[in-house]
């Protein structure tokens, strides 16, 4: 660590002496990269994790709160131990619903945004009612999305798209206006086509924009394959996690919700990770909020 | 580059009579209210090597970029009378623009930064091989062929920029002060690299240095710009003849040169506002 | 006679909007009855979400009105300590709707048709039964239903689930024609409904106000049913602006034509009367069709301590 | 316009002289700046939706659309005018809530993202935990939080800033990851605290990475103070939109649904134009995305 | 700049014993295996004005930034035997730093951009006010303190970096390549007004340049170094007396001076594998 770190990691504390500027060989306080950093990586979230749960188990022991409440994390780990089969097969529902949401969700917010881009008047024309998309309830209009779809899979589709589409093509239609001007001046030069322009500088410039709202996107998929579900899901044998819960919360299962719960967090989380592998891979090279510093 | 010379060989100093393009009173103001060129005329023969000479922030960028195409006039016209017309199937390929700042793409490798004007012409990465690693056998970088521009040094980086600019062999060529972050060694070389070009493919040059010595070396003429407001104060025609070696640069008539050029940037500095 | 000072605060949270069929209660509220008894009732007016009844597990509310018996097997099946002390619906008011002219006669006929709306919780719960107890039934046929009649408008051959005193009059009104009408309680879904639920340790502690609450409640249903309703309904269209007189009109009639409260046990008992019987043949029923599961004490959800005490009966006319 | 821009606005199209490669006066087709451009921006959006609507309406007058299904715009028209006075209230509760959820949105994604931004541990240790308040589903807890707090009005404000923050706070973090390298380097060199690096650099840095949260967290607010409404919100006189939407749903009123709707569209709308604006004034000095180009 | 002069005059050219920082066999690796320094061993004595000469990406910047205490180092030390503890209460203003490249924020007018330093040191603006404009005007862009980065050109851009770097009246100036984007006039200004400050508050000055002429002009001593692996090859001591003025520029000790470092580059040049 060089004397110019030290003195920013010790904020604005006053030195006593620079003598003690020079370099010394001591490691960095371990960051990703290292080994110790690789195991911390994994460490640090367990820990917490750990922790989170003995206060929860302490706090319903303590103040003996009732199971009906706030159930303990034992009830819920039994919850799930006995109802393992019955969320297992919700989940997997709800979870390819979620994925189709997320490509629905991706290829269209994308492509609205690309279209936008194309012209300021499109952009005018139609972006209005990107926004009343996204603002509307689903379980208000998801009646009238019954009534005019063949299936009730394509609407839950129809429905998970409308909550989850628009973090997307927000971002991306950012992402696509803040090329540079320099290397659009350039492209101009050689007389790149509109779609050359797109794919070969528009589209990578606007992949941490993106890739940011692909991180917004893959927790909103599984949220709106919930809230789809719910709107316009079947109730019948092959339901998600949406009907699981709701039942759970109207059978007061409530452990068992907790249960239902716990899988759509550890979904989402994992879901959160594969994205941000995603944005990591797809970054690393080149973007600085992933290049690792080295001077 | 190919090698595929052309046959008849250019005779750079007897620009033909109609210029390649002509600017007439350009006037460019910024929203500002910069005035960044005021009413500035000037030719550009082709085959000619002219260089814009003038101090910082006096509209040399300015003046490259509208001929360029890039960004509009306020007033005035720039014409194209010395496009040929048997040059228009070749005329989607002409110009070449080394910006001031290297404009990579920072997610593309060093070789697919110099790709990026055959690839988009539709030449395929296997085809366009030869061509990209030659490019950047001349500005020395071929064993950075596959490093990202943030791997590079601010040398390097404008080399990379310089070497996309001749990968297509344009026939017009815009360069912004594209040696100044380079060593006079590596400079002096690219500087006869680029002579050499120029004579062998009968190219036209437009050059923005800050090197008084640079641009008597390079040029057929030296156009010298004065700021706020940016316009021509004076242009001088280096009458050396080419093809020009190293020994041109300690000649008693590259030195005269030297000294009638830097008069006429003193000049041009204290006829305008700016110190 | 006690004065406003002695008043014992209760709270009772309903499960629904202010509506006709929450009419005794607000009665009682309306013309002092609860007064009269001691009490100082609150209404907390339920909605679309169930959060009533979570409030009164965290003992945020002192009453909650229980919809049927699943939810008070629910509650047992969980180990939560909650009980019935009266149950106002005889019959439980849940109905298949269908259109006029399609060939659906009777209840079975409904499994001929190809689409059913229905809301998640009669799914997991009645439909439950009634493939068991009729044939044809299928899941497929389940569409889900999210309180708007229009896809069921839509598809003559759909039926829907209601409430008997509420969707079929925006049927008959928006639609133009009258359904058919299939109450699950005259098919053999025989489950009280309308209960009064309160938390087991506070029926214990409090077994006076508990008595004095379901007497009120019982006077301000038998007033809401045969005497002059207009303070109630005043008080219901106050919580609930957009009830109106034409549907507050169609429930009372359902109500009675019906026999939704005044029927069965409550005629022997008086209104409110919950018969054990009933309890133990309707949680046969629901064990059989795998709702519930048989090892639970169905003794536990309900007490008859509190009522069949003919409170009220000479009000009726 | 310059020769080289009109063959980009031709795109592919092969050219039989490089004659006209000369510069015409012709203007520009009208950009946002000129007088013509400033009212197209308004005419296109506006005959857009004229269009719209009288599609809507041939299109149910033509099928004989049942209004309880589609309405036409004249009965929605009608019923907005009729009941006016019950949905504007409605409107002006949801509104509050709206911009209150916003506000808690942005300062909690912000001020979440900036925590994060302080160490990589921190951002280990907290991540999944904002990853898992997005994806639980506020039906699902609500019942809980109406138990913890003390008035259903802060319930609701739960509810609403967990489905409104994480585009915030997603952004934001990009946008601080995202800092150019040397200057940060810049700000270590000159001593600056971590705060000043906070408020002088990352923050100004991460500028157009949140305004993109913000106008997702603006439909987002909306669509929130709904759900919360519908999930812990009081029935009855002081109730917003939701409500006037599932009752309307419920009473098979659709006219006055569709009534709702709109006034929700609009309000939509509305915050998403004045967050563009804020967006626009704040970048339109210094970012690519919203800086005009001269050159 | 305030004027309140150091009391005791400066003596360049001795510097004082103990030098002010110490790399001893310094080497870099990053992480994709470019070698960019390789047991690289410098003192840099207090006082002293210093320049990096080399060929491009050799390894200045890195080296620059390392001394700077930015980024790591693979291997090797680097020490300050020479700060004094009486300038500890001063050190943390010690180092000012003018980047390769302008980095300006985007966001802040250039008034803002130059005023940062003292900003961060908790000057408010009225108190920073008469420093900004002062060292504005060394630059000469009094007049465009209100302007945004994206409104200057490439040179103003490199001038708005440099008034920013002198603002704080560093005791260590490390510059690289600040002047490469400017006209010799106002290169040559500022060559003036550099040398000027550093005599007058006994700087200590480490400058990265590509021209020879600039570093003979200014330096005490020349620091010639080979790339790939980027180390030091030569150092020369230029023993011209200062105050150094516009006459040194014709002197045939500073020809000498100069063919004598020419010639060190080149030998630096053949002796690395890079052409
Ligand atoms: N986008 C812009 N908005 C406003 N003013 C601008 C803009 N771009 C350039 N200018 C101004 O126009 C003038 C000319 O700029 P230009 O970049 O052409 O100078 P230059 O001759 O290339 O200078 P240098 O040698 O420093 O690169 C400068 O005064 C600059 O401030
Ligand atoms: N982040 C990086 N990752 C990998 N290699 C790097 C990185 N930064 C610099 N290099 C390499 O380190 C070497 C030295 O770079 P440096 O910037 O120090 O050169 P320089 O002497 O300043 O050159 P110039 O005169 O062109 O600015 C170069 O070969 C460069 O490719
Ligand atoms: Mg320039
Ligand atoms: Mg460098």
């Amino acid at each position: 660590m060089t004397a110019v770190e030290a003195e920013k990691h010790e904020g604005e504390m006053a030195r006593t002496s620079v003598q003690d500027l020079s370099t010394d060989e001591a490691p960095r306080p371990a960051e990703a990269g290292s080994a110790t950093g690789r195991w911390l990586r994994f460490l640090i979230p367990v820990l917490m994790l750990v922790g989170l749960i003995v206060v929860w188990q302490v706090y319903v022991m303590v103040y003996d709160v009732p199971h009906y409440i706030l159930p303990s994390p034992v009830r819920v780990a039994q919850a799930l131990a006995a109802d393992w089969p019955v969320l297992l097969s919700a989940l997997w529902v709800t979870l390819t619903i979620t994925l189709k949401a997320l490509v629905i969700a991706l290829v269209g917010g994308v492509a609205l945004a690309i279209l936008m881009a194309q012209s300021k008047w499109i952009e005018l024309a139609l972006y209005p009612y990107a926004v009343i998309l996204q603002v509307t309830p689903v379980v208000a209009i998801a009646p009238l999305i019954l009534i005019y779809t063949p299936t009730t899979q394509a609407a839950i589709l129809i429905c998970a798209w409308i909550v989850a589409f628009f973090p997307v093509l927000s971002n991306t239609t950012q992402g696509l206006r803040s090329t540079d001007h320099n290397l659009l001046n350039l492209f101009e030069l050689y007389r790149a086509s509109r779609w050359q322009t797109l794919i070969f500088l528009q589209l990578p410039n606007a992949l941490p924009y993106f890739l940011a709202g692909l991180r917004i996107a893959g927790g909103l998929a599984l949220i709106a394959a919930v809230v789809g579900e719910f709107a316009a899901g079947t109730a019948g044998a092959g339901s998600g996690l949406a009907f699981r819960l709701l039942e759970s919360q109207y059978r007061l299962n409530i452990p068992r919700l907790f249960g239902a719960l716990i899988l759509l967090s550890l979904t989402g989380v994992l879901i959160f990770a594969a994205t941000s592998l995603v944005s990591h891979l797809l970054l690393r090279k080149w973007h600085e909020s992933a290049v690792r510093r080295e001077n | 580059m190919n090698t595929a010379a052309i046959a008849t060989a250019p005779d750079p100093t007897t620009a033909s009579h109609a210029p390649l393009v002509s600017l007439r009173g350009v006037s460019k103001t910024f929203s500002n209210g910069t005035v960044a060129l005021q009413n500035m005329s000037l030719d550009i023969g082709e085959r000619e090597f002219v260089s814009l000479l003038g101090p910082s922030g006096c509209g040399k960028s300015t003046a490259l970029r509208i001929i360029a195409g890039l960004g509009d006039t306020t007033s005035g016209t720039i014409t194209w009378p010395g496009v040929r017309d048997d040059t228009t199937a070749k005329s989607r390929h002409e110009i070449g623009f080394v910006f001031q700042e290297p404009t990579l793409m920072p997610w593309a490798t060093v070789f697919n930064n110099v790709w990026l004007p055959l690839r988009l012409r539709g030449v395929s990465r296997s085809a366009a091989r030869g061509d990209v690693m030659e490019a950047l056998g001349m500005v020395g970088l071929e064993k950075f062929a596959d490093s990202y521009p943030r791997e590079l040094s601010g040398g390097m980086k404008m080399r990379v920029s310089i070497a996309r600019a001749l990968i297509t062999r344009p026939k017009l060529l815009l360069m912004d002060e594209p040696f100044a972050a380079l060593d006079e060694i590596t400079r002096f070389k690219l500087n006869n690299d680029l002579l050499h070009l120029w004579e062998k493919f009968g190219w036209t040059v437009i050059f923005v240095t800050h090197s008084v010595f640079e641009s008597v070396y390079l040029s057929s003429r030296i156009v010298v710009m004065a700021s706020r407001p940016g316009r021509v104060i004076d242009e001088l025609a280096i009458d050396a003849p080419y093809p020009r070696e190293e020994e041109f640069r300690t000649s008693s008539i590259y030195n005269e040169y030297c000294r009638k050029t830097s008069d006429a940037l003193h000049a041009a500095m204290e006829g305008s506002e700016h110190r | 006679q006690v004065t406003a000072q002695e008043l014992d605060e209760v709270s009772f949270g309903t499960n629904w909007l202010a509506e006709g069929e929450h009419g005794g209660f607000y009665q009682a509220v309306a013309d002092g009855t609860y007064e009269k008894y001691g009490l100082k009732v609150t209404i907390v007016q339920g909605g679309p979400s169930a959060a009533n009844q979570a409030l009164l597990m965290a003992d945020k509310i002192d009453f909650y009105m229980q919809g049927n018996l699943i939810g008070s097997f629910s509650a047992v099946e969980q180990d939560i300590p909650v009980v019935e002390v009266a149950a106002i619906f005889q019959k439980d008011p849940q109905v298949l709707i269908a259109h006029p002219d399609t060939g659906v006669k009777t209840f079975a006929d409904l499994a001929k048709l190809p689409t059913i709306f229905m809301a998640k919780d009669l799914f997991s719960t009645g439909f439950q039964w009634m493939k068991k107890a009729y044939p044809g039934f299928k899941d497929e046929q389940i569409k889900p239903y999210t309180y708007n009649p229009a896809p069921f408008l839509a598809d003559k051959m759909s039926a829907q689930q209601g409430y008997i005193t509420s969707e079929p009059y925006s049927v008959e009104t928006q639609g133009g024609f009258k359904p058919e009408l299939f109450l699950l309680a005259d098919a053999g879904f025989d489950t009280p409904s309308t209960m009064i639920e309160a938390k087991v340790d506070y029926v214990e502690a409090n077994p006076d106000i508990v008595q004095r609450f379901v007497d009120a409640s019982i006077i301000g249903w038998y007033t809401y049913l045969y005497g002059d309703n207009t303070a109630a309904n005043d008080l219901i269209k106050k919580d609930n602006p957009e009830m109106t007189d034409g549907q507050l009109a169609f429930t009372l009639e359902k109500m009675k034509t019906f026999g939704l409260v005044d029927s069965g046990a409550a005629q022997e008992g008086g209104i409110g009367c919950l018969s054990l019987d009933q309890v133990k043949s309707f949680f046969d029923k629901m064990v059989d069709a795998g709702v519930v599961k048989a090892d639970i004490d169905y003794s536990k959800v309900v007490t008859d301590k509190y009522v069949c005490k003919k409170v009220g009966m000479d009000m009726k006319k």
